[in-house]
């Protein structure tokens, strides 16, 4: 790792440095171009996997929810729940490609639906975790996601466990057409109640995460975190141009465009990231704390 | 799995139906409702969207509060209301106002007619997607009785933002989908001209809806659609709204939230009751441990 | 008057028009220009007196407390409170002028201090009314137009009365210091219990409304009306330009401009004031409404 | 009437010492305060404001919510920081934030140095004065423990939004005054060079206004000011704070929000009991004939 906020200064948050250092160790395999798209160096796999799949110009690769959960769940510390929830063809859809054709496929590359969610602890501190793989149909928010967010967002809410959510996400999926809209409301009504149970909920969010995500739950976080560079909106720059014939300046809907738009509170590297979540989360879950 | 009935129309006639230029708009709705509305403006922030009309009204013998997503009928009008493509201050608009009607007590009614939300770079300098989200999240914290319809278009989540009520119904010849039709063409096909096959797909007519439990009430239109006759359209309307908000006066604000809840917790009962679907929800604090503090 | 909306779209409200009309009769007089600054024409003082001060070109001549009193409250129905509240000069202001001398003179034209508040009916309504008087050291917010709006709110959110507030103010007094800056949190104190006591509350601004005075209760109404053409802002236009050098468009801090920038509900012209005031508290008053 | 006890320095003297551009700036003695502090941002609408940070912080074992109206120290950080002069957004990313410190208990902190919110045209389109009392109303209605501190400039009600407090300390050498010593001349003189007058008549130092009654505390600066020493300043300040801060952690949240309703209802009590004020309030319900209904 090359941290720019190092174990000393974790030190003085009064978070453990070894306990923020025994993640889940080395994080899977990733799928890497051969060349950084920002700097165009050639690309060591093994190295950068050492180094979270950030480079060193700072480009951060996209990695997939195995990672992710690698990445932030102490060693041994995921448990997975529903994860035998599994999506259905209700609309039956058929063209170009037949919905249980995609769902087939992927379930046979071993992925299971847009996110997991599940219990872990964070620098020993118990969360419930979710995490979006875009690998799943461009992580797009479907009824086994909503299904699993919410279920996720109640049982933190009932068990008062702070919630961490990690988005990458195109938008809703197409092909369970109103009910997967219908999802946005579901997760939000049960995010309302997290709130309302004064149980603290961060989100991390990363490339890219457009359309009924951050239209619903990626963005009411207590702090939202976004990743260097990150591509965060509602609409896409594609179809804003279509529609608008307008330029879109350079930067637009980059992590530190959002930043500055007050969307999102903090941009955080990746190296950095276990070691910030676990400081605000012994921050917001510090006991004999004053009164609400 | 229940099939769409056999409509008489296509569904790309519904579609086309749905968006006729001549279809009654929020305005001819409310007005002929509330002869005495009183339209409201401000975000309280640093815009109004004229997308849309907000404001209180008298109907039925009580102060109602009114949220309309409003078309323009000739182009200087559209390009005013900006086709019905809400910016982030309409939803910020329309929050200020239901915490206002909660103050004061006033029901709402929500008539939902939008492409979608505004797909421009000022919506997303403002923060559309939380306008959104926020909107999303408020409605289920307003302790009154909240009554929505789709009238025309309902888009994406643009019109999710106005539909999270108690009750949701749907003109017979609107629609309400995930996406409009021509951006599911261009997000599946690639190609916005596939439109007419991905409406089919979509499955967006008022049946279709009806038929997967996402609304209450289907309101029949005029013959040929309520294009056709202003005045028959609305007092269809009118009686539909009043049949569906009438009861929920009755129930305790604590109620009318958990009923709130548990219409979109469980609108989508009809996969979950699939068998292969998977397990259940679980009894609470099954998954309690990493919790106890 | 020359209403745009006329007594038969009152009825249509449910607003009786007779009661509407039966004003505190004609209106006081006025100090006026000979010709109007915005159209030029002559004045007639008697015939603008008929019109609410209206001019035909629509320009709306400042008024001053009596006759804001006279147009909005009911013949006969105003009483007016805590009018023997009297300023007093703690910080020995001396130069240069003395305070004492500026606040004896004011009296001697028979002035009582820059807020004015009572109860009254409006088309037969119970409102409590607080009006602001310009001609009172620029209607200046100060420690007894704090303390007058203060018990006039308390007192509306214990009899559940209508608020009414009448708006026209050059800002804090100085000659009053740091105790008149701290009226805008006694002020907004008093107007946070009221609107938690589910009371209506109604502010017209009328021109000039700066400083302290839109930065507390003003703009904190249920319903807030501006009248055509005023200027309404925290920073003056002329300090704006001192300050930052910027050029401001034409119409800068115009009640229509607020309404575009989403402070104000609604410009109405003052001939419809009374009607649309009478309407609006029908509404947010109306027994057997639905429940909170 | 008390008098100002006669100070060494002269009013203005102290002005000028409260605007050194050596002296501590909030930051300063945030970062002394809680090490941990994080700063978080934006105000969820559009904009995020620098001239105001904000965030939580390990302080004396509790997270407490800080706040600060931070200043440059050079002339790139003055312009990044607009010079301590807040936008709208900055108001409101405040309520956001107290509305967070209320939901978790967080006791807040806050730290008042500003010539005032900032004059320019982009803040009034964003409605600066609404957001300004919004905050000052909001700030009522915040059930956790609040203490604010005035460490250099108090400006007008620029620093009055983020100064509603359940106790209000003033540094020795900082002022707190109803509009700057400039435009308090510009206004009375229409010459903004007769400042120094203006300030004297103003009485803007620490001990004029405790002697008014409206901060608890003065709090000593370190011999020749806070700018000679920030370590010992930030001491000074720092055990202050908690000596205000402490018992209130005890109040239970409705005494504590009627505690600092009546600290500003009667701040002015000193002239309320002048005899020639006029009568104190009456009993309630005297008013009451119009509104029975
Ligand atoms: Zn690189
Ligand atoms: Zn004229």
């Amino acid at each position: 790792m090359r941290p720019e906020v190092g174990p000393e200064e974790w030190a003085s948050w009064g978070v453990s440095p070894s306990s923020v250092a025994a993640s889940g160790g080395r994080l899977p395999p990733i799928a890497l171009t051969t060349n950084c798209p920002s700097c165009g160096v050639g690309l060591v796999p093994e190295a950068l996997r050492e180094r979270c799949y950030v480079c060193d110009c700072g480009h951060h690769f996209r990695m997939h929810a195995d990672a992710w959960i690698a990445l932030l769940a102490d060693a041994g510390s995921w448990q997975e729940r529903w994860a035998d929830i599994r999506p259905h063809d209700l609309l039956e859809w058929k063209v170009p490609r037949a919905y249980q054709e995609t769902l087939d496929q992927a379930r046979a590359e071993g992925l299971n639906e847009a996110v997991r969610v599940g219990t872990a602890t964070l620098a020993g501190l118990a969360v419930w975790l979710a995490v979006f793989d875009f690998r799943f149909v461009g992580g797009s928010l479907s009824i086994v996601a909503g299904e699993r967010l919410t279920r996720s967002l109640e049982q933190a809410a009932a068990t008062r466990t702070p919630y961490l959510l990690l988005a990458a996400s195109g938008g809703a999926r197409m092909q369970e057409g109103i009910l997967a809209l219908m999802q946005m409301a579901k997760i939000n009504g049960a995010v309302g109640r997290l709130h309302q149970m004064g149980v603290p909920y961060f989100a991390v969010l990363t490339d890219p995460t457009y359309g009924g995500v951050p239209a619903s739950l990626a963005l009411l976080a207590d702090v939202n975190i976004a990743e260097p560079g990150a591509a965060i909106g509602f609409t896409g720059p594609r179809v804003i141009k279509q529609s608008t014939h307008a330029d879109l300046p350079p930067g637009f809907q980059s992590a530190e465009f959002q930043l500055r738009c007050g969307q999102v509170d903090l941009v955080v590297p990746r190296t950095e990231l276990r070691a910030r979540l676990a400081h605000l989360i012994q921050l917001y879950t510090r006991p004999g704390r004053g009164r609400g | 799995m229940p099939k769409r009935p056999r409509d008489t129309l296509s569904v790309w006639q519904v579609v086309e139906l749905a968006r006729h230029p001549e279809r009654p708009y929020a305005l001819d709705y409310i007005r002929r409702m509330a002869p005495d509305f009183v339209e409201l403006h401000g975000d309280r922030v640093s815009h109004d969207d004229p997308a849309l009309v907000a404001g209180p009204g008298s109907w039925r013998g009580l102060t109602v509060m009114f949220f309309g997503q409003q078309k323009g009928r000739n182009l200087a009008e559209r390009v005013a209301r900006n086709w019905a493509m809400m910016h982030p201050e309409g939803y910020r608009k329309a929050m200020r106002l239901a915490r206002q009607a909660a103050k004061f007590g006033f029901p709402i009614v929500s008539l939902v007619d939008t492409p979608g939300a505004f797909p421009g770079a000022g919506a997303e300098e403002r923060g559309i997607a939380l306008a959104i989200g926020q909107a999303i999240m408020g409605w289920f914290e307003i302790p009154v009785p909240v009554v929505a319809a789709v009238i025309g278009e309902g888009g994406s989540g643009g019109a999710l933002g106005m539909a999270v009520a108690d009750r949701v119904l749907m003109l017979e010849n609107s629609i309400y989908s995930v996406a409009s039709p021509e951006a599911a063409a261009s997000i599946v096909w690639r190609d916005s001209a596939r439109k007419v096959e991905a409406a089919a797909q979509l499955q967006v007519t008022s049946r279709d809806l009806q038929a997967m439990g996402v609304v209450e009430e289907v309101v029949p239109e005029p013959e040929g659609g309520a294009h056709r006759d202003h005045e028959a359209a609305a007092c269809a309307l009118e009686a539909a709204l009043w049949r569906h908000l009438e009861p929920l006066l009755r129930l305790p604000a604590s109620e009318l939230l958990q009923h709130r809840y548990e219409r979109f917790r469980y609108i989508d009962s009809l996969v979950q009751a699939a068998p292969d679907f998977g397990p259940k929800v679980e009894p609470r604090g099954a998954a309690g441990n990493p919790a106890e503090r």
